[in-house]
């Protein structure tokens, strides 16, 4: 199976897929699926049991006015929460093990969208890379665009030109705002509330719109490049995006007002799925759900990257740490993201949108034909890519979901040695066991939603 | 005695017409969304494409209450036997649409995660291009397979013969042996 | 910038971040040092496989291995990220968890065994994590092929 | 007989619609062997390999106990509401009592925790009683701020 196979080597047997009974498949996991109490280590017991700080084994999980944890064993059932579920974001499987509607103890199952993006990530060159790095986390495709390229550019050590941060900055606003219109879609109709469905596309199809108009399509747009962004932005991009934000700012009434003001959405989002600061910080838990918990600690503050440190914003923070809390951070935080982009409109520089540097970035079109050095650039950026000294960096930026970092290795060729990307909804859904725990399977539901994973970026 | 043992005269012809017609008006999609696609194919089932105009009102969940499966996504190798066990239990008639490039053919992940092509697992009625399709495009594809199911048989849907005869002659698919899907028991 | 007690050798900075390699039995007094140091969160855990590569810039005290286990550590009050770099050889490819100082670890550290196939003693659930639990190999290694189906039309089993 | 008509027409257009969709779906339903994965629980698209439990908590039985009392009430209001304009005041009193009585038996249940299905340890931090609103639990943390310090970090 590892080496290349040549076509029709050896004749598998054709299995005619229409007629016949139904291929039984193998989807039992073993080791990695939630077995019975008996079988799982006392460590693991309790990690899926959510006690996250290391307590010495013989301590109950949590305090003892807890649930009965020790409910024998053929009284509770162990459901799948499967990967094919409307309510999971994608193909996330939770198993769960059910005292009635009470969840005991949780354990995610991932790997169903698996894609072999890091390996494929070492066979494309730095030029391809951002095509392959878009398609992890399909919510926010230009975030990863975003901090692949900053990690190729520390890598190669060159400044891209202040046009260029200034788009990437936008661009990455407005995909924020769209995400967290996604995020409050996907939330509402998971709490029942339709309605939050079609206002949210609705309103993204706007901003899906503006992208289609400056990448040309509407995800996975391969727009920021190492070096700046693929092209300039379309002219009469201010009113357009003025027109969009204008829309969303009056339009977030309507969303308050249809989701807060509804007593089932706060009876089942307020104090459910709470998370202290200690554990948050224990699990490695980043973006909303680290900011829910109360701690300020949001990367385009902290440690600014590209020009945020000269824009005024707020970090949204939460006091609880449960899902209100999440719901209300996220909702605010398109409210920042709308000052913030009101700010890149009348900051926006002239010039070129990424960097004249002939070795890293395509002459334009126009040059190749007079001129035999662009053609020759042009040649060789776009058959063997361009080289990158050695060496290795970490870059993370603010991503919807939380920290998304890429982990860069150069061995000096113009394909990158070794390519990590820090999903946060891997890490963020760790801390699922934690705050599922003693919950009804309604709770469980709210909460997965409001951790907001994106299958892709965690499986990768 | 089943639809499918129905001769084809003019006596059964108007039949055939109506339990067509009412078949292609109230296809219902099962919630299969996998990756990027997925995103694509809630999108055409919100507002702005609304798919409901072709009687797909509604996304069931369950496979029991499903005409059709859209594969939106990318399949991974830990997904496939998941995928047919769903396939599996939908009702019959039932039909598939293979979205997007990664679902049809493996796309740009041609390595060891990803299945090739999702017509390995399961037969496969229309391939919706694109990386990802975008809602027009699946609309289009939605209407080739109501247009299919217009004019196609009514159950003998996809007889071995035929789906032999589309193949490239010459050529054999070729299918990796470690797609988890274990021959029929 | 690291306690004295712990002997790991510096290794200067790389864009911006603090760069420390230790071996790989100070690696977890190395991180339990650093995490009363003030970094409360691990960020990222991952490896690198070093078999192509040998000739990597390393400072003198470290002894090229073929894996590499990398851990971002990241100080939230002090907002600076350390990473620790540790070389671990390919026989004995076995470290020590960090699942007691940071139970987010568990995850990533069931990833890099799933992908690299580096053991980590004291972690409770040490499974595959994004593979299929019967699949054979280490996806991530340098000698494990990508498994591309060669594409009909181009019969050249070459690069893309 | 004209009395008895209507009650004969009804039972015998139920049994007519119930035999016709048996014997319809007998008739044009398509391939009738079906597959063990059909006959297979659906879970999510997981092959199940252990048997479902049997035992299931007693909640689940104590919920259709209370359904049950709601129904028989109904029935028995049924034939009263046939008749209930020629009884006047004393069928309106008799019909409160009854319902009173059934009602009695419902706080019972409800008092002894049939239906609080709520986790057994309230997970709910000790929210404060005025109405939250996106803006009341969070915090804006504005450029000036410092690094975070938040409580724990």
């Amino acid at each position: 199976m590892t080496a290349d196979r040549t076509p029709g080597a050896e004749e598998p047997p054709r299995v005619d897929l229409t007629t016949q009974e139904g291929l039984i498949g193998e989807t039992e996991e073993g080791g990695q699926q939630l077995l019975p109490r008996p079988q799982t280590a006392p460590g693991e017991l309790a990690r899926e049991r959510g006690s996250v700080l290391r307590l010495p084994e013989d301590t109950p999980a949590g305090d003892p006015s807890d649930i009965d944890l020790e409910a024998p064993d053929d009284e509770t059932m162990i459901i799948n929460f499967g990967p094919q579920h409307p309510s999971t974001h994608g193909v996330l499987r939770l198993m769960m093990e059910l005292d009635g509607e009470t969840v005991l103890r949780t354990k995610p199952v991932i790997g169903y969208l698996h894609t072999g993006m890091e390996k494929t990530g070492e066979e494309l060159t730095y030029q391809q890379g951002a095509t392959n790095v878009t398609r992890m986390d399909y919510l926010s495709p230009l975030t990863n665009e975003l901090v692949f390229s900053m990690a190729a550019e520390a890598l190669l050590g060159i400044e891209i030109p202040p046009r260029a941060v200034w788009i990437r900055m936008l661009l990455a606003e407005m995909q924020r705002v769209a995400s967290h219109l996604m995020w409050l879609a996907t939330n509402g109709m998971d709490l029942g509330s339709t309605t939050m469905m079609i206002f949210g596309f609705r309103e993204r199809e706007m901003v899906l719109g503006f992208f289609e108009k400056t990448t040309g399509v509407r995800m996975n747009h391969n727009f920021i490049r190492p070096g700046g962004t693929a092209a300039d932005l379309p002219d009469g991009w201010e009113d357009d995006v003025l027109v969009i934000i204008d829309t969303i700012d009056a339009r977030l009434e309507d969303y308050d007002q249809l989701l807060t003001g509804q007593p089932i959405f706060r009876e089942r989002t307020e104090g459910v799925g709470a998370l202290t600061a200690e554990e948050a910080l224990a699990l490695s838990a980043t973006g909303p759900i680290l900011r829910s918990t109360g701690i300020a600690w949001d990367l385009r503050r902290t440690m600014p990257y590209l020009k945020y440190d000269e824009l005024d914003f707020d970090v949204i923070v939460g006091t609880y740490g449960d899902n209100f809390d999440r719901y209300a951070i996220r909702f605010n935080e398109v409210r920042e993201s709308i000052k913030i982009i009101r700010q890149v409109l009348d900051r926006m520089p002239a010039g070129d949108y990424r960097v004249q540097d002939k070795k890293v970035t395509p002459p334009p079109r126009a040059r190749i034909d007079e001129s035999m050095e662009a053609l020759i650039h042009h040649f060789k950026i776009f058959t063997e890519g361009f080289k990158v000294p050695e060496g290795e960096v970490y870059t993370a930026i603010e991503s919807p979901r939380g920290e998304i970092a890429c982990y860069m290795v150069s061995d000096g060729s113009a394909k990158p040695y070794r390519m990590h990307i820090r999903g946060p909804s891997f890490v963020n859904m760790q801390s699922l066991p934690v705050m599922l725990r003693g919950g009804l399977v309604a709770d469980a539901i709210a909460t997965t939603s409001s951790v907001d994973p994106v299958m892709g970026e965690s499986d990768r | 005695m089943g639809l499918e043992d129905l001769q084809h005269n003019f006596l059964t012809g108007r039949l055939e017409d109506l339990v067509k017609w009412s078949r292609r008006n109230s296809v219902w999609p099962v919630t299969f969304g996998l990756a990027c696609c997925a995103i694509e194919m809630m999108a055409v089932g919100t507002a702005d494409y609304d798919i409901s105009r072709f009687g797909m009102e509604v996304f069931r969940a369950s496979p029991r209450q499903a005409d059709l499966m859209i594969v939106a996504g990318r399949v991974s190798q830990k997904m496939a036997p998941v995928l047919r066990q769903v396939y599996d239990q939908m009702m019959e008639p039932k039909w598939v649409i293979s979205m997007g490039v990664c679902a049809s053919t493996g796309g740009m992940f041609n390595n060891y995660a990803i299945v090739q092509g999702v017509d390995q697992i399961v037969p496969v009625d229309v391939y919706a291009p694109g990386c990802p399709p975008s809602p027009e495009t699946l609309l289009h594809t939605i209407l080739t397979l109501h247009e299919k199911i217009r004019t196609g048989e009514i159950t003998q849907r996809r007889s071995a013969a035929a789906a032999r005869s589309r193949q490239i002659p010459g050529w054999t698919p070729e299918r990796p042996d470690d797609v988890r899907v274990a021959t029929p028991r | 910038m690291t306690p004295a007690t712990v002997s790991p050798v510096p290794g200067g900075v790389s864009t911006g971040q603090d760069v420390v390699f230790a071996s790989v039995d100070r690696y977890h007094e190395t991180v339990s040092a650093h995490k009363t140091d003030g970094f409360a969160m691990l960020a990222d855990l991952t490896a690198v496989d070093y078999l192509v590569h040998p000739g990597r810039t390393l400072p003198d005290g470290v002894v090229p291995e073929r894996f590499e286990v990398v851990a971002n550590l990241l100080s939230l009050s002090a907002a600076r990220r350390l990473r620790v770099r540790v070389q671990v050889p390919e026989n004995a490819a076995v470290i020590a968890s960090l699942w007691d100082l940071y139970p987010g670890a568990e995850a990533m550290e069931r990833e890099v065994f799933d992908m690299f196939g580096i053991r980590f003693t004291g972690h409770p659930d040490l499974t595959r994590i994004l593979m299929p639990e019967d699949w054979e190999g280490y996806p991530l290694r340098k000698d494990y092929g990508i498994g591309r189906v060669p594409v009909q039309f181009k019969e050249s089993p070459g690069p893309r | 007989m004209d009395q008895y008509l209507p009650i004969v027409v009804l039972l015998v257009l139920g049994f007519l619609f119930a035999a016709l969709s048996i014997v319809a779906s007998a008739l044009l339903a398509p391939r009738k062997r079906p597959t063990t994965a059909k006959l297979a629980p659906y879970e999510c698209g997981i092959v199940p390999d252990r048997e479902p439990p049997q035992r299931f908590p007693v909640r689940f039985y104590l919920v259709a106990m209370i359904f049950i009392i709601f129904d028989i009430e109904i029935v028995f209001l049924y034939p009263w509401a046939v008749i209930f304009r020629s009884l006047r005041t004393f069928g309106l009193i008799e019909v409160v009592v009854f319902a009173v009585i059934v009602f009695v038996s419902f706080l019972y249940l409800v008092s002894n925790g049939a239906l609080d299905w709520g986790p057994a340890k309230s997970l709910r931090p000790a929210l404060s009683d005025e109405r939250r609103t996106t803006q009341s639990t969070i915090a804006r943390v504005g450029p000036e701020a410092g690094p975070p310090t938040g409580r724990a970090a």
